[in-house]
Order: structure tokens, then C-alpha cells, then sequence
């Protein structure tokens, strides 16, 4: 078979592959992107699409301005004819001990310190005025950013890939990767079940599955899969209730634009990409979440579903150029990556292209785990 | 935790039979059915079955349901079959084969059965045309539900579309029920449906408009008529709107299987048009790729309900034989029967489709 | 295109062109008192109920269930058991020796409300529901007491390969 | 007003004479249907087709599927909004409400 040319290739059909194809397009880079099965169909589309400002690194927060920035108008941006749903309902992070409101209001430091005024600490009175609906007993208080929100990942996902494909990317769906062409010591394409592509530059944004990827090139790319589940109730009408986060046992829930709500705990799981839930999922996530949201007693869970989180070791993404030449990896995103897809797909494109990314991410670099590099961040589940 | 030997999901003419055959090798079977009643699509059918004795063809569908429950009726008495109607079976989770259901709209409980038999039937497809969503549009299921178990007439004037197997009959039972039949609007140049069927309700005065499509339901809050017009032989709009008189419009573009729990179960699945949609791959015995899941009647494609009763025979059966050992025997002689009639059912021209079908979806056994 | 026959038969119409293979021979039908049977069931479909209820084995046992049924008139009595067995309706006994001159009796499946009864002056309806006539009721039974009625109507005899129903009016 | 039941039918005998009658309400309506028969069946026969306005366009919506899946028939059957009505058993006193939106939840007391 005639091998295709295209001068990047990009692994993985999520938000960030699509992403980084619109952003080298948009340099003028001829793009493929793969994607073993539809677009948004592995964690982009399972995920629970929270947006905020609220992180607790520099890097992160930095970026998280950019993406935030950038959420508000996206639809109209790429000329999506669909609806981003995007909306600003707030994130309301929950303290229930003195360590965990501390680290809150470190994070709310930080955060102020470097622009983003929008984030403040809440005392418990503060929070029954934001989230009128929750029980407080036991809270000492929250961080909250009214900016924060929710946005549809399967629109997002697709809103880049039509703009991608707008400016002239190939989207190949259906189409798995499976396996990397080297020549003379750099990448030089890849292998599909449909053939073969040649290209100057490879992306990897294939998530809990980037593994595998790194195998082909001998990478050992430190990325545990483990499962994460999420239920949805019927939809209700609106209420005033920001997504909200509990440090005292990982629940989350929050109330989709459609009326639905959004139910979640962290919890110890399996550590696979499999996409079967568990029976109990519903035991564990509604014994915590209905004593601190009891008007939510009664309401119909309809619906359950699973989708892999790519941990790293410091829950940190791993980003940049890799020691294979040509072959640079975006993943790894540990359970928050969804939100990060506009500013890391412009700066997966700047990495190809040879620039200075316009964000300094060395420090998600991939070698910083040889180096003992490893820098946490505290604002996740 | 509840506990059993079998589960059959779905009281249809498939899990009916399922569960008396799985009862009779003496296993203990719990059917749930997410209706008020039980017996699916048997109980609303007022005409008679085709087919041969054995699946007691001459005999009217919902007689034939009564057959079944008083089967039924001796399994509970000994004890080995229980029922549980009103009850949606909601998720089976792979890691451990548990089954999660409710019962109404309060009661949320689990079952851990070692053997499942899905029987989970069929829905409405529908087509898209501006109001399609507005009331006194339904599903031709739902028409026959109302008239034929409730004994409420859907309206007063009824537009058919399609002319299928149940288009057809359903408009003949309309007619039954003292309702007018406006006509019946297929898109294909010849009716889908047994050639009879569309001859009893021409005799009667009921037009079947062949390559037509319906363009627009009329009406602001509820239906107040609709706008058919010709198509070619491309599916494109020929000729001029025609608006037709009626109240109702009823759906029987066709069905598609009810399959989330196989595709919860990791059940190897395949799109196959011939069979309506999205199926589970099973062996001849129904075992699909799960070794503890089998599958029966419109679950496992759209087929008539005489050939659900011999899928859901086959089913339990094997499902009950796969416990007892002893079972195995009597799984091999009537095994032979029930494929043979199964056999005979998608004979000739009318059951080209569902064999085309079966082929793609079939295998001799698993590894 | 279909040709306006092809559009009447794929509607479920059976054209006149079909209809000679389901006739009885004409001599033995014009001398047969209490008539024959005439099927019209021209598809192949998986059913046998009109020989499994014909009592006198004149609808011959199907090789193939899909088999399209064939007759021996010989041995056909007119009883109109099979009229109100088969599922398709499609079965129809016409009496040629029965009444005057030119007269015949039809004994029509039925299933509709209102119910004829002997004495009623129906209308009688072709294979595409328009009354061509108005007949009389002679008789309604009800063979296999399961709410399939057996309408014995009398008809003009050029009318027999017309007539498909009735109607109370 | 009278229930419109089919009375007569030449193959099947509903005996609804044999069924409990049961009185609910609908929209504030006193009306009569059977005991255990779906409300969606009751409704229909007493003349009743819309059972819901969708949220976003304000659509009317009734009785579709009758088996519980296609969620068309939702109502607010006593204060509990997107009750199936297909496949939700008739009860005596039971008070029926049109659901215009997607129902509110109401703190538990």
C-alpha cells in the first residue's frame, strides 16, 4: 500500500488531539489525527467537564486563566453551530478540617497572587449563601470562584475537530494506531489498521492509552490507568447550586445546564481502562452525598458510566518534546485535563513548530520523573 | 443479597418460554418484567398466530399468552418460578454478575443470578417530520397497549405509517376496535407485512398508499391531521402534498432491539440491518458471548413472536442445562425439534431477511 | 414504475391476472353442492392452520411449511372450517349449485362489529372494500367458537370473484 | 364527562364492569378511571392528551411508547415530577398534574 504524507500526526481522538490538530493547522502544518473509535469516545467524553480557575501550581494556574479565557467565547471562536454549554455555575471546594482549609487558602493566595481576583475563601455562613441547598454540618469552610464552571465534552471535542477539519485536518475515526515508524532515529510516521502515514512529527494525546504509545519508541511513560465512574439523575429544574467539591471524601456533585445532576466520589479503584461500573458506585457516592444535599433524596439516578483517569505520579500532566525525536506527548492529565485543552493544543503546536510555548510548562516535562522532579498538585480528586 | 439460578429479563412471549423451559429442569427462575402486566406483545394481539401447531398457529396471540401463564401459574405453585412485574432491571455490572433493578419508581434492590436469559424485547423506531412530538402521535405498541389490554380507542381516526407486519395488523385491530383507519403510508413500491394481512384490511376499504412518505403532522397542541405526498424510487418527494383527515398517527416504521444490558454485559455485539440493529453474536443454543448470558426473541433481532417462543425455548433450556448436568440430555432431543421449527419460520421469501440476518451473528458454538 | 396492476397486488389486491391458480375446476365446482374452497394466498409464508383444521385432508399437507396450499377439490366439502381457521382471513368457500339460476352463496370470513345475522341485507364489499352489491344473510356460524364468524351471503354469480367481504349497513 | 371506553369488540371482552373504579384528579379535575390500569390510559380516556410541556420549547407532549422508555408521558403524579404514567399504576385519591418544565425538587421534611 502507498504510504500517505502528512507532516504531523496526532494519536487520539479527545479534546487535546483535537485541539493540537486545529492549533497546527492553524500553523499551517498538514495534520492527521487518529482516533481508534469516535471523537470524544474515550475520557473527553466520559468526563465530568468541570472548568475552574481553582488550581494550586503556578503552571497550572497560569494556564487555567488562558483556558478560562478562552472557554467563555470558544463556540463563537471556532464557529461551532452547536452549543458548548458552557456555564458558569461556580466550584465550591469544601473544607472539613483546619490542614484542608489552609491548603485552600494557600490556593486562593496563589491564585489571587497571580490575577485571578474571582477566587476567595468562604466561612460557612458565605457558603450557605452561594449553595443555599447544602447541610453545612462539619464544614469550616470553602475556596470559590463564581467563574468556575461546566461545559458539554462531546461538543468541545467536536468543536475542534470541525475547526481542525475546517482549516483542512484529516480526521481519521475508526482508525486505530498500531505502531510508530522510526527512520535514521526519529519518528517518521506511524502504523494504522488502515494503512500507513508518513509524517516528520507525532503527537501523542491518547490518554490512559498513551502507554502502549510509548512502548513502540521503548518510553516508559509513567501513566497508571485507573477507572473513575459517574452518575447522572434525571434532569430537575435549575437551582441555585455550584459544583461542589468535598476534602472530606472526595464526593462532588453538581446540576448540568439540562437540569441533570452530576454525581461522583473518589475512591479506591481499579486501575484499568475499563469502561464497566460497579454495582456499589451507587451505594458509596449517594450515602456521602445525600446527608450533605438532602433535597437530592428521591431523585432518580438514571444512568451510570466509567471513564479512565491517566494518573501520573504527582497527579501532574506530562507535556513537551520526549528523548525520541519527533515524537512529543501531551497526557497524563490525572482527572483535570478536559479544561486544559486550549492552552495545551496551542502549545503543542508551539513545541512542534519549534517555538518558546507561550505558557512555561517545563515543568511538566517527561524527564522530570528520572530527575526526581516530581511537584504536586493539591487541587485535585 | 437475593440470590438465583436464573434470571430471565423480560416477560415476553421470549422470556416466558425461557423461564418455563429453565423451570421444568427444576432450576429456580426469577423473571422480572418492567410492565404492569405481564406477556409483552402476546397479550395485546387480538389476530392469529401463523406458523404450525407447535406454535399453535389459528390461535389469537393473546390466547396463546394465557397458554403460556398457565405454565406460568404451575412453576410459581411448585415453587420454582418467581415473578416480579413492575420491575426494571437497570444495570448489570460485568465484575461480578450482579443485576441491579427497581420495582415501580421507589423500590432499588440487587439479584445475583448465576445464569441471565435477556429477553428484553424491542422498541419503536421512529422517523422524523416536523410535530412528530406532538400528542396523538404513538407507537404502535403503545396503540395496541391502550386498545387491546386497556380497551381505550387512541382516537378516532388513525393514520398508519408503514405497512409492515405490525402496521397492517394494527390497523385491522384498529378497525376492530370501532376506530377509522385514514389509510397506511408505506415508502417501499410493495407492503413489508404478509400479503394476507394487507389483503383483510384492503377488503375493508382501507387504502395503502405504496411509495409514500408523511411530510408534516398538522395540529398545534395535539394532532388535527397530516400531509402525505409520493416519493420515487430514490426516497425523493414527488408529486403533490396530499393532506389526510385524522386524529392519530401511529408509528410502525419497525422495531429495534432492546440491547443496553448486553452491551453492559461486554457481549460481543454487531449492527446487522436485516436484524433491526445492534445484536449480541450467540451459537445456536443462544449463548452469546458471556458465558453466563443467553438471549431470546426480539432481543437477539427483530423477528416474529412464534419464533420468540422458540429463541426463549431453546434459551432457558439451554441456560438451565449449562446447571444440570442431567439436563443435558433433554437439551439434545428437544434442541433438535425447536431448531427445526425455527427452521420451518424463516422459510421461504418472507424469512430471507432474518436468515441474510442470523448469518452474520450466528456461530456453531463458543471456543 | 410499477404498472397499475404490480402497485394494486403489492398492496395486498389480488389482481385478475393471478387469479386463475387459485380457481376450482369450473366443472366439478358448478356440480359440488355446499361449494368449494377457493384460497387466495399467494406468498409464501410459514403457516399450515387451513390443512390442520380441514377435516376431510382436501387442503393437502404441506411439504414445506411455506408452501403455497394446494387443494383437492375432490375431497373438498365446503364445511368452511379452514374460512374461519386461517390466520391471513384468506379462505373463502363459494356455493355455485346453492339458489337460483344465477344466484351463488359466499361464506366470507368475518370479524368486525357490527355482527350480521341470517335475514340482514349486508353490503357486499370487493377486494378493495367497495360495496358491489347488496346481499343477503343466510346464515352465521361461528366453527371454532373463537369469535371468527363464517358469513353465508348470497351473491349474483358473476359477482363470486368480486365479492371478498360484508358489511352490515 | 364520561369515560370513552370500547364497550363492544368482537374478539375481546375488557369486562370493565368487573374493574374498581377509582376517582383522581387531573389539574385540579375530579375524573374517574380503573384501579391499576396505567394513568396514561385513564387520562386518554377521559379526553385527555397532554401530559407535559417540554422545558426548552414549550412543546406539548403525551402518551407514546407504553412501556416506559421513551419518557413523553412524564407528570407530576402527588408532587413527584417525571413519573412514567404508562407504566404507573391508577390509585385511588391519586392527584395529577400536567408537568410544565422539569419538575422541582422539594426539601424532604
Amino acid at each position: 500500500m502507498d504510504s500517505k504524507k502528512v507532516d504531523v500526526a496526532v494519536i487520539g481522538g479527545g479534546v487535546h488531539g483535537c485541539s493540537t490538530a486545529y492549533h497546527l493547522a492553524q500553523k499551517g502544518f498538514r495534520t492527521a489525527l487518529f482516533e481508534r473509535d469516535y471523537i470524544s469516545s474515550g475520557s473527553s467524553g466520559r468526563s465530568a467537564a468541570g472548568l475552574r480557575y481553582q488550581f494550586g501550581t503556578e503552571v497550572n494556574i497560569l494556564l487555567a486563566q488562558y483556558n478560562m479565557k478562552c472557554l467563555k467565547t470558544l463556540g463563537e471562536d471556532l464557529n461551532y453551530p452547536g452549543d458548548l454549554e458552557y456555564d458558569p455555575a461556580g466550584y465550591l471546594w469544601i473544607a472539613y478540617s483546619e490542614t484542608q482549609l489552609e491548603q485552600l487558602e494557600k490556593n486562593v493566595r496563589l491564585q489571587n497572587e497571580l490575577g485571578t481576583t474571582g477566587s476567595r475563601v468562604l466561612n460557612v455562613r458565605e457558603i450557605q449563601e452561594v449553595a443555599p441547598f447544602l447541610n453545612t454540618d462539619g464544614m469550616l469552610g470553602a475556596s470559590f470562584n463564581q467563574e468556575d464552571g461546566h461545559i458539554n465534552p462531546h461538543t468541545l471535542c467536536f468543536a475542534y475537530a470541525d475547526a481542525a477539519k475546517a482549516l483542512g485536518v484529516e480526521i481519521h475515526k475508526k482508525t486505530s494506531v498500531t505502531g510508530i515508524i522510526t527512520k535514521n532515529g526519529r519518528v517518521a510516521g506511524i502504523h494504522t489498521d488502515k494503512g500507513d502515514w508518513e509524517a516528520d512529527a507525532v503527537v501523542c494525546c491518547a490518554g490512559a492509552w498513551s502507554v502502549e504509545v510509548g512502548r513502540w519508541l521503548d518510553l516508559e511513560i509513567p501513566i497508571t490507568p485507573e477507572r473513575h465512574q459517574i452518575m447522572i439523575t434525571e434532569p430537575v429544574e435549575r437551582m441555585k447550586h455550584p459544583m461542589t467539591l468535598c476534602l472530606d471524601d472526595g464526593s462532588y456533585w453538581k446540576q448540568c445546564p439540562n437540569g441533570t445532576f452530576m454525581l461522583g466520589v473518589g475512591k479506591e479503584e481499579v486501575k484499568d481502562t475499563s469502561y464497566y461500573a460497579s454495582w456499589d458506585y451507587l451505594d458509596s457516592a449517594t450515602e456521602r452525598i445525600l446527608p450533605k444535599m438532602p433535597i437530592l433524596s428521591g431523585i432518580r439516578v438514571v444512568r451510570q458510566w466509567t471513564g479512565p483517569y491517566a494518573n501520573t505520579p504527582d497527579f501532574q500532566a506530562i507535556v513537551g518534546p520526549t528523548p525520541a525525536e519527533g515524537f512529543y506527548i501531551d497526557c497524563g492529565w490525572s482527572g483535570h485535563g478536559l479544561q486544559f485543552a486550549p492552552s495545551v493544543g496551542r502549545i503543542m503546536a508551539e513545541f512542534v513548530n519549534g517555538e518558546k510555548p507561550f505558557i512555561d510548562v517545563s515543568m511538566f516535562r517527561y524527564s522530570r520523573f528520572e530527575e526526581g522532579e516530581l511537584f504536586f498538585e493539591p487541587a485535585c480528586i | 443479597m437475593k440470590t438465583t439460578e436464573i434470571l430471565v429479563v423480560g416477560g415476553g412471549p421470549a422470556g416466558l418460554s425461557a423461564a418455563i423451559e429453565a423451570a421444568s429442569l427444576g432450576c429456580d427462575v426469577v423473571l422480572m418484567d418492567s410492565d404492569l402486566k405481564l406477556g409483552g406483545q402476546l397479550i395485546k394481539q387480538t389476530h392469529k398466530f401463523f406458523g404450525s401447531r407447535e406454535e399453535f398457529a389459528g390461535t389469537r396471540g393473546f390466547e396463546i399468552g394465557n397458554l403460556l401463564f398457565d405454565e406460568v401459574e404451575k412453576y410459581k405453585k411448585e415453587g420454582k418460578l418467581e415473578i416480579f412485574s413492575n420491575t426494571t432491571v437497570t444495570g448489570y455490572y460485568k465484575e461480578d454478575g450482579i443485576v441491579s433493578y427497581t420495582i415501580g419508581e421507589e423500590t432499588y434492590d440487587l439479584i445475583k443470578p448465576q445464569r441471565i436469559v435477556m429477553a428484553t424485547g424491542a422498541q419503536e423506531k421512529r422517523i422524523a417530520f416536523p410535530n412528530n412530538d406532538l400528542p396523538g402521535v404513538y407507537g404502535a405498541g403503545a396503540v395496541q397497549t391502550l386498545m387491546n389490554v386497556y380497551g381505550v380507542a387512541p382516537g378516532e381516526k388513525v393514520l398508519m405509517i408503514g405497512a409492515g407486519n405490525i402496521g397492517l395488523i394494527v390497523s385491522y385491530q384498529l378497525m376492530q376496535a370501532g376506530v377509522k383507519v385514514a389509510g397506511i403510508v408505506e415508502a417501499m413500491p410493495r407492503i413489508g407485512g404478509y400479503w394476507v394481512h394487507a389483503a383483510k384490511i384492503r377488503r375493508l376499504g382501507v387504502p395503502i398508499y405504496l411509495q409514500h412518505t408523511i411530510t408534516e403532522a398538522l395540529g398545534d397542541k395535539v394532532i388535527e391531521g397530516a400531509v402525505i405526498q409520493e416519493i420515487d424510487n430514490t426516497f425523493k418527494l414527488v408529486g403533490e402534498p396530499m393532506k389526510i383527515d385524522c386524529d392519530t398517527i401511529c408509528m410502525a416504521i419497525g422495531l429495534t432491539p432492546t440491547c443496553e444490558l448486553l452491551w453492559s454485559a461486554g457481549c460481543e455485539m454487531k449492527f446487522v440491518p436485516q436484524l433491526c440493529g445492534y445484536v449480541a453474536r450467540r451459537d445456536a443454543m443462544m449463548r452469546t458471548s458471556h458465558p453466563d448470558i443467553w438471549v431470546a426473541g426480539d432481543a437477539a433481532g427483530i423477528e416474529e413472536a412464534s419464533a420468540a417462543m422458540v429463541e426463549g425455548r431453546i434459551a432457558g433450556l439451554a441456560a438451565a442445562a449449562s446447571l444440570k448436568p442431567e439436563g443435558c440430555q433433554m437439551l439434545k432431543e428437544k434442541s433438535t425439534d425447536y431448531l427445526k421449527r425455527l427452521e420451518n419460520l424463516r422459510a421461504g421469501e418472507t424469512g430471507a431477511k432474518i436468515r441474510c440476518g442470523l448469518e452474520q451473528v450466528c456461530c456453531e458454538c463458543w471456543g | 414504475m410499477m404498472n397499475d396492476n404490480e402497485k394494486l397486488f403489492n398492496s395486498g389486491i389480488l389482481t385478475e391476472e393471478k387469479q386463475e391458480a387459485v380457481l376450482p375446476p369450473m366443472d366439478l365446482w358448478e356440480k359440488k353442492k355446499n361449494g368449494l374452497v377457493v384460497i387466495e394466498c399467494p406468498q409464501q409464508i410459514p403457516c399450515n392452520p387451513c390443512h390442520d383444521s380441514c377435516p376431510t385432508g382436501a387442503i393437502m399437507a404441506f411439504e414445506n411449511i411455506i408452501d403455497i396450499p394446494r387443494i383437492d377439490y375432490e375431497k373438498c366439502t365446503g364445511c368452511g372450517r379452514c374460512v374461519a381457521r386461517c390466520p391471513g382471513l384468506a379462505c373463502f368457500v363459494v356455493d355455485l349449485t346453492w339458489g337460483e339460476e344465477n344466484e351463488a352463496l359466499m361464506k366470507l370470513p368475518h370479524e368486525m362489529l357490527p355482527l350480521p345475522r341470517a335475514g340482514d341485507e349486508v353490503a357486499c364489499l370487493n377486494r378493495m372494500g367497495e360495496e358491489v352489491h347488496r346481499g343477503k344473510v343466510i346464515n352465521v356460524t361461528e366453527p371454532w367458537k373463537d369469535c371468527t364468524r363464517v358469513v353465508h351471503v348470497s351473491v349474483p354469480k358473476d359477482m363470486i370473484m368480486k365479492i371478498r367481504a360484508v358489511k352490515v349497513v | 364527562m364520561t369515560r370513552k371506553m370500547i364497550k363492544d369488540h368482537p374478539i375481546l371482552n375488557f369486562e370493565h364492569e368487573k374493574k374498581k373504579v377509582v376517582k383522581f384528579t387531573f389539574d385540579g379535575r375530579e375524573m374517574e378511571g380503573f384501579e391499576g390500569e396505567p394513568i396514561a390510559a385513564a387520562l386518554h380516556s377521559n379526553g385527555v392528551q397532554v401530559y407535559r410541556i417540554t422545558p426548552k420549547h414549550e412543546r406539548t407532549r403525551g402518551f407514546f411508547c407504553a412501556i416506559g422508555k421513551c419518557s413523553s408521558c412524564f407528570m407530576i403524579v402527588d408532587g413527584v415530577p417525571n413519573v412514567r404514567t404508562c407504566v404507573t399504576a391508577l390509585e385511588a385519591g391519586m392527584k395529577v398534574e400536567t408537568q410544565t418544565g422539569m419538575g422541582i425538587l422539594k426539601p424532604e421534611k
